[in-house]
């Protein structure tokens, strides 16, 4: 199976995400930000990193690109799409996902490991993991505060589409201690930790990322 | 607006300059016009006054850094594919990869705009390593403050902090290590040095030359503004401007654009691997005076510049202020003109700006012209390479006799040893850094096998090899005051040791020499020792110096800052799969050992420091044999599996090894020590490293240590049932409370 | 050519840590009496005479602010 | 209690990587005709009414711009 990993100017997780992708054996394919071109993958991941510099706001100006436009089309019909830090906040400039993301409670970048609840194993990207269970992933990211309005948040958790939540402290602000939803068919998901970099025990704090993309693999598989 | 051209000069030879203010002397001045045989037009002066400068032309460092070369035998260089003159020095590290690796200081522009300084001084060391042909792959930054508690440092550590994190962070470059070091003599004179390390294929390798008469000179990345040209205003607005009015003294400050950059090093790097650039030159202090002059003097020709089609970004720019400028994220290449197309198509793939600027020529002289009038015509050499040379004076200071009898002996013992471990590990400059470093992001790329709060950082080079490298900076300028030979040989030893703990062996070294005023003869003498014990103890280590970087004048008034040659260490490891942590509890069983030998050493320790703000006597010893020997057993240890972890011993001595490496390895230990308690734990001796051995290990390594003649001591075990540190004689330290006091100190500064 | 302004803020109901963090600051400045401070982006755009005010609303509200946490005003200034 | 408004923005000369990126952007999401855009801060302060002119002019000066790289305005409005 091919997934494309999206790569913008200033797009950096896109070597890990592809890495990953590897990883869980399905092929990486990358994508450019300019071609509106899917190259016929199966799913699509929009990395980590500063799209454009993320001057304006982080994602805004990703959303407008080609290769965007394709992927809204895509995950209209049904395509897993996995947007991590970066690529969270460009799916919401983009409304794939509801919601927004804001500066750190703290003003400051916050890069730390994170434990974090998954609250959906239902989702195309998350049925590798039991419900419940707690996995440590790093967290690297100035805008990782999840804001949305009450009826959001309300509908949001009322139909079980907080993917992730916080465990302990709140690194960012984030309502909820929202740290990754999904979108209402479970294709879509969003989130500001990075399991990319939690593969393997060598270069992160855990290998509890990996089931993300091996997740994708049986979803695909089975679809 | 009239433009001084060469024709102008030669008509009117009496006209002043402004050349003091730009910062050259009389005498300067006069060999300008004797190589010239005429003025200078404004653009040649502002040409030579930058790269005649301290900070571009080493005038006062020179004929010392020479030693680093002159010491350097054959033997040391024959892994080094590249060396001091080139933009960074380049390692064969085998497998087919060479390693790039060089530190620069970005010190007094941190100290005016500290988010700004230190995120252009990231950004400029980037594009050193990225100019030698390597892909960038980690950056580290050794720092140094004004006191914690001053207020001052509440402005200057957290913008420098974020502009570190802000630039590195955006380019996508692991932050792996790097130094935060309190001390009052930083206070109007903090340090911001980087470090970048990257990779490339041996045969990669690209050297800055403009050889080939007919190639094409191409600028690309950020247009050129008015940022950064500092004192270069003052031609514009004192003598040739006076038509146009006086344009307003120029901020001296840069501000960067990481996401410009980040695309020039992707531009660059699929440039080079399509193969069309001849030559690369990175614009970094001195912008396109250096980047013109250096490029054409390392090719074999002469070189013609068209300045007016450089894209700016400000109106009305003279051609000096055009040559001096420092605006950040470009980059100067020499293409083969059947390439050019080729390169502009990679240039607007990446949405790049790209100009064709010039030609080299045949001749031997650079030809700058501003709208088809010449106003640059010099000898390219003696622009680059042939500024002055000065032989400083230089003189031991008058105090040093005293500030080294002034011995640490007669300083009161502490009451309560176990409360004194408490308070030493809240001191700032032995407080977790996780503040700091929490700021920076380590683990993009995803080669990242150890960072802070790791002795040494390490990234993976090859991932089918498992080939990487590890990286350790390291220099305590208070031993330095008190004996800058010794000093800087413990720096060295530092960051040696710091590197084989983690399991790799040491091949190189660079370094960031930051000094008070070179005008100064104590100041001189200073750097003259740290050189030569630098230099030496590289000799003796047998690890050449490939690179560095010299920053004078740092001082806050007549106070100069410690001398503080920050050195850094690269190691070379087969197989980072190998690599020693730092922290303990990775094995059910281990024994604590401690490697090398303790004396009662507290000349300029913390100890002293911080309990009685006491600096005198002399630094711990230094052995760089019994070092080497420590290395080999470390990194040997690493091979065989037999260490399960490994911390080295430096400021705080082993009561701050302890500490840190229960809390990094949140586990419990129980330590028991014999002699005087306080200098088992508070002494700063050398050559020590604290070990965890798994117990299956334990006879074997001892043993080997023995052969080798090693000393070692059993300290304790490790007990994971126990979430304290227990040191027999004294009492136990629970862990939670180590850790609120460890990791307390710097957010409740600088939150 | 005419200048325009176009000044975005955080919502009402929407947390502004950055804002936040200036008003605690002050007092310790010793600068008393600022009850709220609110930090939003300030932009100033050169505008052809032909770009009419329908177009400016629309590119304040699809690109340089995000209606989900952010309110914006655009205004024409003399130049 | 009074609304006092601040704009503060990147000095001329120094690099504005925000107002390029957002200039660069607009072109390609079809918006034409803006020639130049510069991205600053923009605060609103909730006031008491004693604090006096000099008082804003040093707030600004001293803590809400960087004088070295910023230059900023500071204007009173109607609340
Ligand atoms: N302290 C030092 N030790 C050894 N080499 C040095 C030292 N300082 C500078 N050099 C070498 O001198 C050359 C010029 O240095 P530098 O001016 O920093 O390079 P750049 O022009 O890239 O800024 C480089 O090769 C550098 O490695
Ligand atoms: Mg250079």
């Amino acid at each position: 199976m091919r997934v494309g990993v999206i790569t913008f100017p200033g797009t950096l997780d896109d070597v890990d995400a592809q890495r990953a992708v590897k990883y869980a054996d399905a092929e990486a394919v990358p994508l450019w930000h300019a071609d509106h071109d899917l190259k016929g993958v199966d799913a699509v991941i929009v990395p980590g990193g500063f799209s454009y510099g993320d001057y304006l706001r982080c994602g805004a100006i990703a959303r407008f690109a080609p290769v965007m436009q394709e992927v809204i089309e895509a995950a209209n019909k049904g395509m897993p799409v996995l947007g991590i830090c970066n690529g969270f906040q460009i799916l919401c400039e983009a409304h794939l996902l509801p919601g927004a993301l804001t500066r750190n409670s703290k003003l400051h970048f916050v890069c730390r490991d994170q434990w974090l609840k998954v609250e959906n194993n239902q989702t195309a990207w998350t049925t590798r993991y039991d419900k419940d269970a707690e996995i440590l992933v790093p967290l690297k990211s100035g805008e990782g505060g999840y804001q949305a309005d009450q009826h959001t948040l309300d509908e949001l958790e009322g139909e079980g589409r907080v993917v992730f939540r916080y465990v302990g402290e709140n690194p960012n602000g984030s309502r909820n201690n929202i740290a990754g939803i999904t979108s209402a068919n479970g294709r879509i998901v969003g989130l500001m930790p990075h399991p990319e970099h939690a593969i393997e025990a060598l270069t992160g704090p855990t290998d509890d990322g990996l089931g993300m993309f091996l997740s994708l693999v049986d979803s695909v598989v089975k679809a | 607006m009239s433009i001084d051209t060469v024709k102008n000069a030669e008509s009117t030879p009496d006209q002043d300059q402004p050349y003091k203010e730009l910062g050259l002397k009389d005498d300067e001045y006069a060999r300008i016009k004797e190589i010239l045989g005429r003025r200078p037009t404004g653009a040649e002066l502002a040409m030579y006054s930058v790269m005649w400068s301290e900070h571009c032309s080493y005038k006062s460092s020179k004929v010392h850094l020479k030693y680093f070369s002159d010491t350097t035998t054959d033997e040391m260089r024959s892994k080094m594919l590249a060396g001091i003159g080139e933009n960074a020095g380049v390692v064969d590290i085998g497998d087919g990869w060479a390693i790039t690796f060089k530190a620069e200081s970005h010190n007094h522009p941190s100290y005016v705009e500290p988010y700004q300084g230190a995120a252009t001084g990231v950004g400029g060391i980037v594009r050193d390593i990225l100019a030698m042909g390597a892909r960038p792959l980690a950056v580290m930054d050794p720092l140094r403050f004004g006191p914690a508690d001053a207020p001052d440092t509440r402005r200057v550590l957290p913008g420098i902090v974020a502009g570190v994190g802000g630039y590195g962070n955006c380019l996508g470059l692991p932050n792996i290590g790097g130094e935060v070091v309190f001390d009052p003599t930083y206070i109007g004179n903090p340090l911001v040095n980087a470090l970048c390390v990257g990779a490339m294929r041996v045969e990669d390798l690209h050297l800055a030359h403009a050889s080939g008469a007919g190639n094409k000179v191409i600028l690309y990345g950020a247009r050129t503004g008015l940022d950064g040209i500092g004192g270069v205003s003052v031609l514009a607005s004192e003598t040739f401007d006076d038509t146009a009015g006086k344009r307003k003294k120029l901020p001296s400050v840069q501000v960067g654009d990481p996401f410009t950059e980040k695309v020039l090093i992707e531009c660059s790097l699929e440039l080079f691997q399509k193969g069309i650039v001849v030559g690369i030159q990175d614009l970094g202090g001195a912008g396109l005076s250096c980047a013109t002059s250096e490029l054409a003097s390392a090719g074999d020709g002469g070189m013609h510049v068209w300045l007016d089609r450089v894209p700016l970004r400000a109106s009305g720019m003279t051609p000096a202020e055009v040559l001096s400028s420092e605006s950040q994220e470009r980059m100067c290449a020499v293409v083969e003109p059947h390439n050019v197309d080729a390169f502009m198509e990679v240039c607007r793939k990446w949405d790049v700006i790209a100009t064709e600027i010039g030609e080299v020529t045949e001749g031997d002289r650079l030809v700058i012209t501003w709208h088809d009038e010449v106003v640059v015509d010099v000898p390219p050499r003696t622009v680059a390479h042939e500024g002055p040379v000065y032989h400083r004076p230089i003189q031991r200071p008058a105090d040093q006799d005293a500030l080294q009898a002034d011995t640490p002996d007669s300083l009161p013992r502490p009451e309560n040893v176990l409360d004194l471990i408490k308070t030493m590990v809240a001191s700032p400059n032995l407080a977790s850094r996780k503040w700091v470093t929490d700021q920076y992001d380590r683990y993009v790329r995803g080669g990242t096998v150890l960072a802070q709060p790791s002795d040494a950082g390490m990234i993976r080079i090859d991932e089918k090899t498992h080939r990487g490298v590890a990286l350790s900076t390291d220099c305590n300028g208070r031993y330095t005051k008190l004996d800058p030979y010794t000093g800087a040989q413990l720096a060295l030893a530092e960051a040696y040791r710091n590197v084989a703990a983690s399991g790799a062996t040491p091949v190189a070294v660079t370094n960031c020499m930051n000094f008070g005023s070179p005008e100064d003869p104590g100041v001189m003498w200073q750097f003259e020792q740290a050189v030569k014990g630098l230099a030496d103890g590289c000799v003796e280590l047998g690890i050449p110096v490939t690179g560095g970087n010299v920053s004078f004048y740092n001082q806050t008034g007549s106070t100069a800052i410690l001398p503080t040659p920050v050195v850094g260490v690269l190691g070379v490891i087969d197989d980072v799969r190998r690599r020693t942590p730092t922290g303990i509890g990775a094995e059910a069983g281990e024994t604590l050992l401690l490697l090398g030998e303790t004396r009662a050493e507290f000349g300029g320790s913390e100890w002293a420091h911080h309990v009685h703000g006491h600096l005198g006597g002399l630094p711990p010893k230094v052995d760089l044999q019994r070092e080497k020997l420590l290395g080999e057993v470390l990194v040997a240890g690493s091979r065989d599996g037999m260490l399960s972890a490994a911390h080295d011993l430096s400021e705080g001595g082993l009561a701050q090894a302890l500490v840190e490496t229960c809390l990094i390895g949140e586990t419990g230990a129980r330590v028991f020590l014999d002699g005087d308690l306080f200098t088992e734990l508070f002494s700063e001796s050398a050559g020590r490293v604290l070990v965890a051995v798994p117990r299956t290990e334990e006879q074997r390594f001892t043993d080997m240590c023995t052969a080798r003649q090693l000393p070692w001591r059993k300290v304790g075990v490790v007990d994971p049932e126990s979430d304290s540190l227990e040191i027999q004689d004294l009492g136990q330290l629970p862990l939670a409370e180590l850790r609120a006091a460890w990791e307390g100190t710097l957010p409740a500064l600088f939150d | 050519m005419a200048r325009v302004v176009v000044d975005v803020m955080p919502k009402p109901e929407i947390l502004d840590p950055q804002g936040q963090a200036v008003a605690n600051a002050l007092p310790r400045l010793g600068f008393d009496g600022i009850t709220e401070v609110r930090q939003g982006k300030h932009f100033e755009l050169e505008v052809a005479d032909d770009v009419d005010d329908a177009t400016l609303a629309k590119i304040a509200e699809t690109f340089l602010a995000n209606p989900v946490i952010e309110d914006w005003v655009v205004r024409r200034v003399d130049a």
